[in-house]
């Protein structure tokens, strides 16, 4: 284990103090001990990349560094000076910088006010605002960083919202950036480019840590990786000399399978259906213009798409919850059956007694009741269900054995079922929720973003889960941001851009630039020809 | 994974902070030149001294229980119902409606049929917020403090205008017929032999409070309304996605709300004044959102908090009536054990948890 | 040794249960003895408060509020050997005294001084809760001041509908002030502490007040015009007094009795002119002699002067 | 702001002129009392939007009030200055604020539960402290001369008292309250600037719909909401110090007779906003002054009784809620502690 830490010579590089020194930190939440002794080291100018399984302790580390949690023990050196770092005030004035996990922003405050909130240059708010428009303006031509400065935040996509974290960090002249799973949410495009932003800062001399569950952005642009496990640092090495696989197997503490392993699809008859899908949300802005699909029994058709572009509506309309004062057109059908798309027949109860299992995008608002036991999410959704159900009362012992088994089916940790839902790390609630519905043995599963935020080991055994599911004869809607994710599990792929889909492809015959340009708006027509099928449904031309 | 045993949660904490309530509303009365030690003992005695005692603590806590559920059932589906007050007048107004105007041969027969008018009324009071909130997202804590003012409006003009006997002075109504009369917890004693509480108001409503405990439990830890009633609670998108209908579950849940706060009316005003009064609720909806609190919405802890406030409330009642300490030192007392059992628990808690951890850490080493 | 139960207003009322306090407190300076008070807090410690009384021995118990009617009507018969006395009540049993006054005939008086002292020929009635206890002020009032002005205006206000309606000042100013400005010029409060407001806000405007229950003129030297005075006071004397002599059946503490009356003292003697004096002297003559019959609102729901 | 933020300006705004052309004389009395009653209710509601809008919910306006005016009619009646009584009823009100920060803030309690507490506190407290100091039953004696806030004239009120339509308004309306009405109006367009222009403003609305963003920008939360608590403590004070001490002569017990909570109403009726709390309280001040004026509104055919001319403005609030004003959203922390760490 020790192994790896005098692989990085930052110490010894005597050349450059490093930016940031941890010495045995130590932090303990109640009875969890998220940090135990950790040494780290930063050298300046470089990216650094941090790895670990899910609550491995990353976050907690980092958000000591920022001074937002407090250590129980351990020591904090800033370009070769001892510091302590009682809030983050000090940190700022430290010159450290974070962009965390779950986004610090105020949501209907707009992007200035953001931006300014704590730097204020004094007691009124106008010179603030105004200086800040100026730096902003600046920086955005430096950075590439553009955004409408006098946007509300819940105006903004989340890889905007991203960009306002950056941009404060940059606004408080950070020279040590850190970024917590920065790219969860980015589309492959926005990743390159928020990677070609933080090589020009590292090029400028500033140092930068990141945070993520993907080896492919480790090994791209990181300088050294430190690898975390149960609360401890186990290796910090430098990137180019190691590998994905290595690494993968340095966090998990066994070998990860990093591709899919599945066979050719062998589809049916369709399932469902969807017709001219039109969706005109309660503030008047068409969501949806005229979807149309098909998918078959046995297969998993992709939706690749930057998010925003109406797959979260999609999803709420084929899971039966279309938004409070929405105007829904277009037909669905399922196994031949049209589905309700308004009324009170449109509901989501409805949808699971006719077959639909959903996997929501948002596992923590939607997915799950955060204050809920693990055992009683695991029959959230299906409270309805005959077998969890005993005339009047709910069978809660049936529920609570229900949910041991796919506790213990799906690996989830710790196998507590008493424990609620917020207690579990975000791979783990994940896991309940596709335990739930994948073991509901749906005919169709909608799935959105299913492996968002999910460490590689987590990812490896829910993509398992959704191809058997697809061996046994089931229809899939695989919704996702994550490229490689829709290619490496669809059997078919569709992007969606703007309420429309521009387009359907082969995984293996298309790549992702292509892609990337179909979700950006580029019409097939556009584009340059590839040996995609013919797209069937879709209306490009609705887009005018 | 826990951070301290839950013995020491649920018992030690509140213990200690009752403790420290106590020692500073024995400052207060040190401060108004009294003796704490009296009015100690003046309280205990007076409250749970005797079978006497137990016969009045019993019958408060018996309307705290209700107003508390009632309060409760409504917050887990996170809508905070300060209307108890208003439902459980309305309450009494359906048990008088019906006493006075269906005659029924035996108090057996009259308990549920009063028991559906409380809850009936009640639960409408509740609806129309209820329905507000749900449809029209009208604030629920609004509508339904402007209904407790309604409804003491209501209650005065029937009372005075409608259900007072020709020639009375009180603006109450006639008295329900002799054959209506619950029992009181005297009679049930006195029936097996035993000489108990003698002229004190505890009627079998307590049982019935107990058997409501008992079934809000069921409701919401074991019925599927239950479950849908706390998911929404908890997140209303969460609760949508797994198809529960909002708008059907907040209405149900005010309803359910109301009418336990209406049946409260079957305590004081079946079983007590054995007519409806004027303010017969006396504040015990109010009440009930600090029992409902302190009871942490469970049926169980609200049924320890509605005692807690039974004892203060006879207790204080006896202090009054014996000592010259004035009746608004209860109220002083009261607020305290709120503060500091409710409210200030983490000052308790806090330190505990430190010490339960670090002899855990110590313990394991 | 008697004892005194307060109603739920709580014995520093400035009114009603207050008097009662005063003529015990009278009681106790004269004859050195001592009594016990009590003083409710709900409505279930009514009973509670007679029976522990009777219990340990307080021998006459004097109640005071027509809330403990029912009450003692219930438990008078199981201590035939306590007396009781109810104000503002009448209980039927062999050893309850009640005691009724004739505040009709008071607010009578009120009401004609209200009359002669006004200059709009608009006078305000406040009352606390419109229950019928406050019609009975209400009604004599209105009679007293149409007997001398037939064509004038009795505006009419209630506080409110909750208990805190007896307790609001800052309202019963509000009001106050609503009726100066439709043309009272004099204002009758019949409102427990909210009364106070009314006449803060009296004499704030310049315009008269007539208090109630307990003589109030000294709250406002010069601008209270007078108090219709309810000798609740003379009545628990007079309990305390005859002791365990006390006598059942129904004592009417009328104008003849000197049950009722309006305060004149020196806080509002510069108010009373001999005109004022003469017209209340002779309506006290007339109703005394029956000549003038006060409506009684009790008698049958309503009242034929508004 | 868009129309339905404005409706209940409207509504308010329409209430006045309609009834300034149906019965000028009346309308003014009646204008000039909801602004005397109305006084009060947007003290404690301004009190509260700075608590709420940095997520401390507050259900203890009313006995922070109570507290306020009991302390101030006391240190009034004992000094005979009506300044030394206000000084007291911030005091007073200041450290029942304490004690919900305390509560709420550091050691992260219910804010309803201890916003409850407070009301019994105050309840409780007001009587026992005034019996045991002035043996009247929880009143105190009555303010008499620079005891109390007396109305002020304003200048050329006499002036232009004659003028058509200006004359009304400004002598009879705006001129003659006491100065701590125009406080309180004062304080309107003062707490949008402050929180809408300054430095302060912007923190405070942070810290009530995300405290993680302002402590990540390294302001101290606790600090940020101690501060709103004191604030909120200072402006109950002066309401309750004007209720006893403007308003009325003294305290009586329980006087303020649930304006706390009409005041938390107005305040989700407002959105938290302060010029729409200035129309929201306003509108409560009108409808109950129009409910003073005509308590036995006869409509030919039937007398309304007058429970229900009292219980009007309850009712009408139900239905302007029902019908014109639309969803209220909290601010997003609000009644939620701020916890890091679990
Ligand atoms: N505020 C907190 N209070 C209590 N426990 C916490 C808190 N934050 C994190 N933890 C616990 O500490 C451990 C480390 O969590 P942390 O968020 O640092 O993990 P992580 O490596 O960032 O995981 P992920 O990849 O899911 O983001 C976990 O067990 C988590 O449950
Ligand atoms: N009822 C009203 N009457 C007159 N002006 C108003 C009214 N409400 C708001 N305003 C004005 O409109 C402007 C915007 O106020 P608004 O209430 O929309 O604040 P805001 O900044 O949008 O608040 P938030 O940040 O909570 O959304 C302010 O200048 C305010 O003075
Ligand atoms: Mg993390
Ligand atoms: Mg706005």
């Amino acid at each position: 284990m020790a192994a790896g830490r005098d692989n990085l010579g930052g110490r010894s590089d005597a050349a450059a103090p490093a930016a940031i020194e941890l010495r045995g930190i130590s932090k303990a939440f109640g009875p969890v001990q998220a940090n135990r002794n950790i040494d780290l080291c930063v050298p300046k100018g470089t990216i650094h990349g941090i790895i670990g399984e899910n609550g491995a302790g990353k976050s907690t580390l980092m958000s000591i560094l920022y001074g937002f949690y407090k250590p129980d023990a351990g020591e904090i050196l800033v370009d070769g000076r001892p510091i302590t770092i009682a809030d983050s005030q000090t940190a700022i004035r430290a010159g450290i910088g974070m962009v965390f996990q779950h986004f610090k922003l105020v949501q209907n405050f707009t992007v200035l006010e953001n931006i300014i909130l704590g730097a204020e240059e004094g007691a009124m708010l106008r010179p603030s605002l105004s200086k800040a428009r100026g730096v902003l303006k600046q920086l955005a031509a430096e950075y590439q960083l553009n955004v409408d400065p006098d946007a509300t935040i819940e105006s903004l996509s989340v890889g905007h919202q991203q960009r306002v974290e950056i941009l404060k960090a940059l606004y408080r002249q950070a020279e040590i950036l850190i970024l917590d799973e920065p790219t969860g949410v980015l589309t492959p495009a926005e990743a390159d480019h928020l990677f070609r932003i933080l090589e020009g800062l590292r090029d400028e001399g500033k140092t930068i840590i990141l945070i993520t569950h993907k080896l492919r952005e480790i090994i791209e642009i990181t300088d050294n990786v430190s690898v975390m496990r149960r609360g401890e640092m186990v290796a910090s090495v430098r990137t180019r000399d190691t590998s994905p696989e290595e690494l993968a197997e340095l966090m998990v503490g066994r070998k990860v399978l990093l591709n899919v392993d599945k066979q050719p699809a062998r589809p049916r008859a369709p399932v469902l259906e969807v017709r001219d899908l039109r969706m005109v949300d309660d503030e008047g802005v068409e969501r949806l213009r005229g979807v149309s699909f098909d998918i078959r029994a046995g297969e998993i058709l992709g939706l690749a798409g930057v998010s925003g572009n109406g797959q979260t509506q999609l999803l709420e309309i084929l899971g039966g919850y279309p938004k409070k004062g929405a105007r829904v057109g277009g037909e669905v059908r399922m196994n031949g059956r049209p589905l309700p798309l308004s009324g009170s027949k449109c509901n989501a109860g409805q949808r699971r007694r006719d077959g639909i299992g959903h996997i929501p995008e948002d596992r923590q608002v939607e997915g799950l009741i955060m204050d809920f036991a693990a055992w009683e999410n695991v029959a959230f959704g299906w409270q309805d269900a005959p077998e969890f159900n005993k005339g009047w009362l709910m069978d809660n012992t049936a529920i609570r054995a229900d949910a041991a088994e796919k506790m213990e089916r799906f690996d989830v940790r710790p196998r507590d079922p008493n424990l609620a839902a917020r207690n579990f790390s975000g791979g783990n609630q994940q896991k309940i929720v596709v335990a739930r519905e994948i073991e509901r043995n749906p005919d169709l599963l909608l799935i959105g973003q299913p492996t968002r935020g999910v460490d590689i080991g987590a990812i490896e055994f829910i993509h398992k889960r959704i191809v058997e599911l697809r061996d046994a004869g089931k229809a899939i809607l695989l919704v996702s941001v994550e490229l490689d994710e829709i290619l490496s599990l669809s059997d078919r792929v569709a992007v969606m851009f703007d309420g429309c889909i521009m387009g359907e492809r082969l995984p293996d015959q298309t790549t992702t630039g292509e892609l990337g340009l179909l979700m950006a708006g580029v019409t097939d027509a556009d584009a340059p020809a590839t040996a995609g099928i013919p797209p069937e449904d879709q209306h490009p031309e609705e887009r005018a | 994974m826990d951070k301290m045993p839950k013995w020491a949660d649920v018992i030690l904490t509140p213990l200690i902070s009752l403790v420290l309530a106590m020692g500073i509303s024995a400052l207060v009365i040190l401060a108004i030149g009294e003796s704490p030690w009296v009015a100690l003992t003046t309280m205990v005695e007076g409250a749970l001294g005797s079978s006497y005692g137990w016969g009045f603590t019993l019958y408060y806590a018996t309307n705290f229980i209700f107003t508390g559920l009632a309060v409760a059932v409504a917050y887990h589906a996170s809508l905070f119902n300060i209307g108890g007050e208003g439902q459980a007048a309305m309450g009494g107004l359906g048990v008088a409606l019906v006493l006075l105007n269906i005659p029924l041969p035996h108090w057996a027969l009259a308990l549920p049929v009063a028991m559906v008018g409380a809850a009936l009324f009640g639960a409408a009071w509740a609806f129309i917020p209820a329905i507000l909130q749900a449809k029209r997202g009208s604030h629920i804590v609004i509508t339904t403090i402007m209904f407790n003012f309604i409804a003491a409006a209501l209650l005065n003009y029937v009372l005075v205008n409608i259900l007072r006997p020709v020639g009375s002075m009180d603006p109450a109504s006639a008295r329900f017929p002799e054959q209506t009369n619950l029992p009181a917890l005297t009679d049930l004693f006195a029936a097996i032999g035993i000489e108990w509480g003698r002229n004190t108001p505890a009627n079998i409503t307590f049982f019935i409070a107990l058997a409501a405990c008992l079934l809000v439990w069921v409701l919401i830890w074991r019925t599927r309304l239950g479950f849908e009633i706390r998911a929404l609670g908890k997140s209303e998108p969460g609760a949508v996605y797994a198809g529960i209908n909002p708008v059907r579950i907040t209405v149900i849940a005010m309803l359910i709300s109301g009418g336990l706060a209406g049946l409260m009316a079957i305590n004081n005003v079946m079983g007590e004044s054995e007519r409806l009064v004027l303010n017969a609720v006396e504040g015990a909806g109010f009440i009930g959102i600090a029992v409902a609190l302190m009871g942490r919405n469970h049926p169980f802890g609200i049924l320890l908090a509605a005692l807690l406030f039974g004892f203060l409330y006879q207790g204080g009642g006896e202090l009054a009536l014996w000592t010259s300490i004035p009746r608004e030192l209860i109220v002083v007392i009261q607020a305290l054990v709120i503060l500091f059992t409710g409210a200030l628990d983490n000052m308790v808690r806090m330190p505990l948890e430190r010490l339960f951890l670090s002899r855990r850490r110590t313990g394991g080493a | 040794d008697p004892a005194l139960i307060f109603d739920l207003g709580g014995k520093f009322d400035k009114s009603f249960n207050e008097a009662a306090y005063m003529g015990a407190q009278r009681w106790v300076e004269e004859t050195g003895g001592s009594y016990r008070e009590l003083e409710m807090q709900s409505e279930a410690q009514r009973e509670q408060a007679l029976r522990r009384l009777a219990e340990s021995g307080s021998n006459p118990i004097v109640m005071t509020g027509f809330a403990f009617g029912d009450v003692l009507s219930q438990v008078a018969g199981d201590y035939p050997d306590t007396k009781f006395a109810i104000i503002d009540m009448v209980v039927e049993a062999p050893n309850v005294q009640s005691v009724v006054f004739t505040e009709e005939q008071g607010s009578y008086l009120a009401g004609v001084m209200a009359a002669m002292a006004s200059e709009s020929d608009t006078v305000g009635f406040i009352g606390g809760m419109d229950i019928p206890l406050i019609h009975k002020f209400e009604c004599g009032f209105a009679q007293g001041f149409k007997s001398v002005k037939p064509e004038g205006q009795v505006l009419i206000n209630y506080t409110g509908t909750t208990p805190a309606a007896w307790n609001d000042p800052v309202k019963g100013g509000e009001l106050a002030r609503a009726q100066i400005s439709q043309g009272a010029d004099v204002i009758y409060a019949a409102a427990g502490g909210t009364g106070i407001g009314v006449l803060q806000a009296a004499a704030d405007e310049g315009i008269l007040s007539i208090g109630v229950d307990s003589n109030q003129n000294m709250l406002h030297p010069g601008k209270v015009l007078t108090s219709m005075v309810k000798q609740v006071d003379n009545a628990v004397y007079d309990a305390f007094m005859a002791g365990t002599d006390l006598e059942p059946g129904i004592k009417v503490m009328d104008l003849e009795a000197g049950g009722v009356d309006v305060a004149i003292d020196e806080n509002n003697q510069e108010l009373i002119t001999p005109e004022m004096q003469a017209a209340v002297d002779e309506a006290k003559a007339a109703i005394t002699s029956g000549e003038v019959e006060v409506h009684d609102y009790m008698t049958d729901n309503t009242c034929p002067a508004t | 702001m868009n129309l339905k933020d404005s409706f209940i300006a409207i509504i308010v705004l329409a209430i006045c002129i309609l009834w300034a052309l149906a019965d000028g004389p009346a309308a003014q009395q009646g204008i000039g009392s909801a602004l005397r009653l109305m006084t009060p209710l947007l003290l404690a509601c301004l009190a509260g939007l700075y608590s709420e809008r940095a997520g401390v919910f507050d259900i203890g306006l009313e006995g922070k009030m109570l507290m306020a005016a009991f302390t101030s009619a006391s240190v009034a009646f004992l000094t005979g200055s009506a300044w030394l009584g206000l000084a007291a009823g911030i005091a007073g009100a200041l450290v029942l604020s304490l004690i919900h920060g305390l509560a709420s803030i550091t050691f992260k309690g219910n804010q309803l539960i201890s916003g409850v507490a407070i009301n019994f506190l105050a309840s409780g407290l007001t009587v026992l402290v005034g019996q045991n100091a002035f043996g009247l039953g929880g009143r105190t004696p009555s303010l008499t001369g620079a005891g109390r806030f007396n109305p002020i004239t304003l200048p050329f009120a006499d002036a232009v008292r004659d003028m058509p339509v200006l004359g009304p308004i400004y002598s009879g309306l705006v001129s003659g309250h006491t100065i701590l009405v125009y406080v309180a109006f004062a304080l309107v367009p003062l707490t949008w600037w402050v929180l809408f222009r300054t430095r302060f403003g912007l923190r405070l609305r942070a810290v009530g719909e995300n405290p993680a963003s302002v402590d990540t920008a390294g302001v101290s939360v606790t600090r940020l909401r101690y501060a709103a608590v004191a604030i909120c403590g200072v402006l109950t004070g002066i309401a309750g110090a004007y209720l006893a001490t403007a308003l009325s002569a003294g305290f009586v017990k329980e006087m303020t007779a649930g304006r706390g909570f009409i005041a938390l109403a107005a305040l989700i009726f407002a959105k938290w906003r302060p010029w729409q709390a200035l129309f929201a309280t306003f509108l409560f001040g009108l409808l109950e002054a129009i409910a003073n004026l005509y308590p036995n509104l006869d409509l030919g055919f039937v007398t309304v009784p007058s429970m229900f001319m009292n219980a009007l403005p309850y009712i009408l609030t139900v239905v302007i809620l029902a019908g014109f004003v639309g969803r209220a959203v909290p601010p997003r922390a609000g009644g939620e502690p701020y916890v890091k760490e679990r």
